[in-house]
């Protein structure tokens, strides 16, 4: 069984390396069929690994250098239901992501898909590791697979732009990683982190170990796009290859808030136990931040792929709230928030790719009433906005439902409203989206002005005739929706995963497993907790949502006073706010720099 | 932003960035006084455990072998990024028909290089090409190994270009057998990591003769992970050189063609 | 420390600072072979030889020769 | 005195981004981006430098002769490398934006607002 857990990265890598010696070998179906079973055996890996580790959590040790005296001399992977949660989801969006694909785009030869395989080994390698200096090379194997894939389109200038502004802002992102490793070095004499934290654990709070925890958590704020460090976020995801952006939105910013808890929970639990309720408020106060500007960024915009990336920000402000919870019941919910989310963001962005493939465009004005060919793309779509709104039974709502009511347990009773107001801001555009594109609702002129449209792309993904949408494309898109309806109604979901949260929070169980081979005695599932309350908020929140979108629709249809309000009482601020989000490399790097030094301060001021 | 707006946000930013870090970096042990308990006991064991003389190599290519896989693949992915990004100009050059024709490559002129250039360049290359060989083969005893000896290799490449013989060059490395040998490199190092599962031992586990200590054939897996990596690495950045220099090749080439 | 190391040093501060403020990118490329030097020399002084061989033949060699050959298609480009 | 090396690291990683914030050219920007890569290995070699110690390398030292750390060099050495490939692609990205918006200059491109 402990084979199969370098196996999951190694089987990957070693595709990738076979897709790229075979070039031109092979025909593109050779490509195809060879890629979609790497990634499905990874995919089967992953899951009976998952099974596997809720029975018995794991520790591998890379060259058998199992750690002498609590010394480790290697490198290890740690096999928990968490972190093996989320590489099943990676291994499944990749693989539906390459299904997909397969009427997809005329790509290079083989190296599109050398590339989505190496980047599926790059996340698992993240969820897996236990060291701190493999976390930052997997980190950065991510990164620059991510670079490559977001500048694919060629062609475009935007693509290209948004890919160098990604690059250099998670390249400093990065450094800064590396920066705090090397401090923890400094101090410990140790890179494995199950170590640091016994070592970290006896010494105080002082200035080097929160400098180190500031500069880890901004750098992977810039990979998950958290408020300040969010600003490449929209300018990637709107130009990148659609089945790219279904990984990028379903998983990478996930993975970011993963190495956060990871950190925290392996390294820093110990040394700032005591500083726990002001860390709790740092965090929660930051998710919210990004949570409210995700949404009202979403509201405006008209380019479809770059709607989704914003609602994409607020969601990952919604985690961030969860994980800065810090505590295992809210984990666990985030977990279940998490994936379900990143499989419907998944099946809206693959219904985008029907439009670009049908219509080559993905602008919202532009496209109005055109989609009617394609209702039942359309019906995906809505049920997408609806299911990101947390309609029940789509998995949303549980774990909305858990985060909201263990927010209000530990004293953030507002966190409620907030996520049914982001859910309501990030679900509204895409449901209005999809009722003007699909069955041209609402007036054309919503805005009152005819700008060029926004979201024609220089040249379509595909070349096949576009009158049909491959059967493929829409029966994925259909798979992830169906999946996250699925996870919805297992009952118990969240309650299953908290003797994992359990374990992922308990600094010294896994010390003990990693560093002296002492398996974790085994957790008594919870009580399970009726979420009727929380069934009853994902409801109100969908018809706000669909209320919404009506609003956006026929907002013309106003009175006069209302929109003079609107108009006067929004407009600067949202201009203001539109305006930050300009393109501009220095100005991103700008605001990463601001943004490390406010969370310094705070951290310094309330833990230190 | 305008410039100046721009200017001062980061200014805020870096003076409140600086001094966290300066705080953060008093709290290291004073320079030159490091008592690391990991590198200590390394340095205590590496040589009896694993044979190499070069403990950096013991640490890169053994005791830390999967970051190493890591950061190859690292390797991997960004040439295979370059070659995306540059793709476009070959195939606005190459009409379709015409693309794996040999004979079209007689027509890309290189620079001309005066006749001592060439000289000395032509004869360099065999020095290079040793001595990037020396320095990959010998990783495990002294400073060097695959990915500095890598880098070399591919120099000789270029010192291939710059004496004028890139015709040549593409017709002994074409673009398809750096990217093959940065595939074996990538691949080989995965596959040398299973031979430790093949012999029911963890991934990446040497167990290979070791050898005797300072002797070239020692340190079992070290040894072949530093050629694989010499291979990818010289690969690797051969085929980001060639990628440059076909984009201005080509422009040359429309220029006068 | 010793007088060598704390020389090194602010030799290798000046050198990034200078990269930086090197505007033009082709004079750039020829501070920052110097400056790949200046960091090799560095990681020689803090006994790391294997480090100052990767800085040598990457900093002072590969990356200059990738920043003239990107300068080079930019420029053939507009011409 | 003994402050000098992390002193030059945070020195270089500070003045590496004020290159980028104010950079007026693409690959000037991707130029100081090793810069403050460079500030990454300036920290971890001072970090594992002991007074007095040889390089951990035991040709001409016997085995458990004081050394400097070899950690630290594993470490760096491989990213020095591989951040080569990476400045190789960021340049081949800012040679394509200038393709297909014919400036390098950041603050002329502006097709990402809003």
């Amino acid at each position: 069984m402990s084979v199969l857990l370098p196996l999951s990265v190694v089987v990957p890598l070693v595709a990738a390396t076979l897709l790229m010696a075979a070039s031109r070998a092979w025909n593109r179906r050779g490509y195809d069929v060879f890629a979609i079973a790497a990634a499905g055996s990874v995919l089967v890996i992953c899951i009976v690994l998952l099974f596997n580790s809720t029975r018995e959590p794991m520790v591998y040790w890379f060259g058998d250098w199992s750690p002498k005296d609590g010394v480790a001399l290697g490198v290890s992977f740690v096999a928990e239901p968490i972190a093996l949660t989320l590489a099943t989801l990676a291994a499944f969006l990749v693989t539906a992501s390459l299904v997909y694909s397969w009427h997809f785009f005329d790509t290079v030869g083989n190296l599109f898909h050398v590339l989505m395989l190496v980047f599926l080994g790059a996340m698992i390698g993240f969820c897996l590791t236990g060291d701190l200096f493999t976390l930052f090379v997997f980190f950065e194997l991510m990164s620059v697979t991510a670079f490559s894939l977001a500048g694919y389109k060629i062609e475009e200038e935007g693509s290209l732009q948004g890919s160098l502004n990604f690059a250099v802002t998670n390249s400093i992102g990065a450094f800064l990683i590396l920066s705090g490793i090397a401090l923890l070095y400094g101090r410990t004499g140790a890179l494995n982190l199950a170590q640091i934290g016994e070592s970290l654990a006896g010494g105080p709070a002082d200035g080097l170990v929160i400098t180190a925890f500031v500069f880890l958590i901004a750098g992977y704020f810039v990979k998950a796009a958290v408020v300040p460090f969010h600003f490449w976020l929209p300018d990637t995801y709107a130009s990148a290859p659609t089945p790219v952006c279904v990984l990028f939105a379903g998983i990478l910013s996930e993975l970011g808030l993963y190495a956060i808890a990871r950190v925290y929970w392996t390294m820093f639990d110990g040394v700032f136990g005591a500083g726990l309720v002001n860390l709790r408020a740092v965090m929660v106060g930051t998710g919210a931040v990004t949570a409210i500007v995700g949404a009202v960024m979403c509201w405006p915009q008209r380019h479809i792929k770059r709607l989704l990336a914003f609602s994409t920000v607020s969601h990952v402000g919604m985690f961030l709230v969860g994980v800065g919870l810090f505590s295992p019941v809210a984990l666990a919910g985030t977990v279940v928030y998490l994936v379900t989310d990143g499989l419907v963001k998944g099946s809206l962005f693959f219904c985008a790719g029907i439009l670009l493939h049908r219509l080559s465009s993905v602008d919202e004005l532009g496209c109005d009433g055109l989609g009617r060919d394609i209702p039942y793309t359309g019906i995906l779509f809505l049920l997408g906005g609806l299911g990101l709104a947390g309609l029940p039974p789509f998995g949303t709502f549980v774990g909305k439902a858990i985060i909201e009511e263990e927010a209000a347990h530990l004293g953030y009773s507002w966190v409620t409203y907030l996520v049914v107001a982001a859910s309501v801001l990030t679900a509204a555009p895409v449901l209005r989206a999809g009722a003007r594109v699909f069955w041209g609702y609402g007036p054309g002129d919503a805005y009152g002005h005819h700008s060029e449209a926004e979201g024609d792309e220089g040249e379509p993904e595909t070349s096949e005739a576009r009158d049909i949408t491959p059967p493929l494309m829409w029966v994925t898109a259909a798979a992830l929706l169906g999946v996250s309806l699925v996870a919805g109604m297992i009952p118990d979901l969240s309650i299953r995963l908290e003797p994992a949260a359990d374990f992922f929070l308990d600094r010294g169980a896994y010390a003990d497993l990693v560093l002296r081979g002492v398996t974790p005695h085994e957790v008594p599932l919870p009580p399970g907790a009726p979420l009727l309350k929380g069934a009853v908020i994902g409801l109100i929140t969908a018809l706000a949502a669909v209320f919404a979108a009506a609003m956006g629709l026929w907002h013309a249809k106003l009175p006069a006073s209302m929109k003079g309000i609107i108009a006067k009482g929004l407009g600067p601020p949202f201009g203001r706010l539109r305006a930050l989000h300009s393109g501009h490399v220095g100005d991103y790097v700008a605001w990463l720099t601001v943004g490390v030094a406010v969370l310094g301060g705070l951290l310094a001021a309330t833990i230190g | 932003m305008s410039l100046r707006g721009r200017r001062n946000l980061f200014a805020l930013g870096v003076l409140g960035f600086s001094v966290l870090f300066l705080w953060g970096l008093n709290g290291l042990p004073a320079f030159g006084h490091y008592e690391g308990v990991y590198g200590i006991t390394l340095n205590r064991v590496a040589v009896t455990q694993r044979h190499a003389t070069n403990l950096v190599a013991a640490v890169t290519f053994d005791y830390r072998g999967f970051d190493t896989l890591g950061e190859e693949f690292i390797l991997f992915a960004a040439v295979v990024g370059v070659a995306i990004l540059l793709r476009a100009q070959r195939d606005e050059a190459a009409t379709p028909d015409e693309e794996d024709e040999e004979t079209k490559d007689e027509s890309r002129d290189a620079p001309h290089t005066s006749d001592a250039v060439r000289v000395l360049g032509l004869a360099l290359i065999g020095p290079t090409v040793l001595f990037g060989l020396y320095i990959v083969a010998h990783g495990h005893l002294t400073p060097g190994g695959g990915f500095q000896g890598g880098v070399v290799l591919a120099t000789a490449a270029l010192l291939v270009y710059l004496t004028g013989e890139y015709v040549a060059l593409r017709r002994v490395s074409p673009e398809s057998v750096t990217e093959l040998a940065e595939s074996v490199g990538a691949g080989g190092y995965a596959a040398i990591g299973f031979i430790g599962l093949l012999t029911g031992q963890a991934f990446l586990t040497n167990v290979l003769p070791l050898g005797m200590t300072g002797q070239l054939n020692s340190s079992g897996t070290i040894l072949l992970i530093n050629l694989a990596v010499g291979v990818g690495v010289a690969g690797g950045f051969s085929l980001i050189l060639a990628e440059f220099l076909e984009q201005t090749l080509l422009v040359r080439e429309r220029e006068h063609g | 420390m010793d007088l060598l190391h704390g020389l090194v040093l602010v030799f290798v501060a000046i050198g990034g600072t200078a990269v930086v403020l090197t505007r033009d990118p082709l004079a750039q490329s020829i501070v920052v072979s110097f400056y790949g030097i200046l960091l090799g020399i560095l990681f020689f002084v803090f006994q790391a030889p294997d480090v100052a061989l990767s800085q040598i033949v990457v900093g002072a060699v590969a990356l200059p020769m990738m920043i003239l050959l990107a300068l080079a298609k930019a420029k053939a480009e507009e011409e | 005195m003994s402050f000098l090396p992390f002193a030059v690291a945070a020195w270089l990683f500070a003045v590496g981004l004020y290159g980028i914030v104010t950079s007026r050219h693409l690959i000037h920007l991707v130029v100081c981006l090793s810069v403050v890569q460079s500030s990454t290995y300036v920290l971890l070699l001072a970090i594992g430098y002991r007074t007095g110690a040889s390089a951990p390398i035991f040709v001409e030292i016997p085995p458990g002769a004081p050394a400097v750390d070899p950690v630290v060099q594993a470490l760096t050495l491989t990213d020095v490398v591989v951040a080569a490939t990476v400045s190789a692609l960021l340049l081949a990205m800012a040679v394509q934006v200038h393709k297909k918006a014919g400036t390098f200059d950041p603050d002329e491109l502006d097709t990402l607002q809003g």
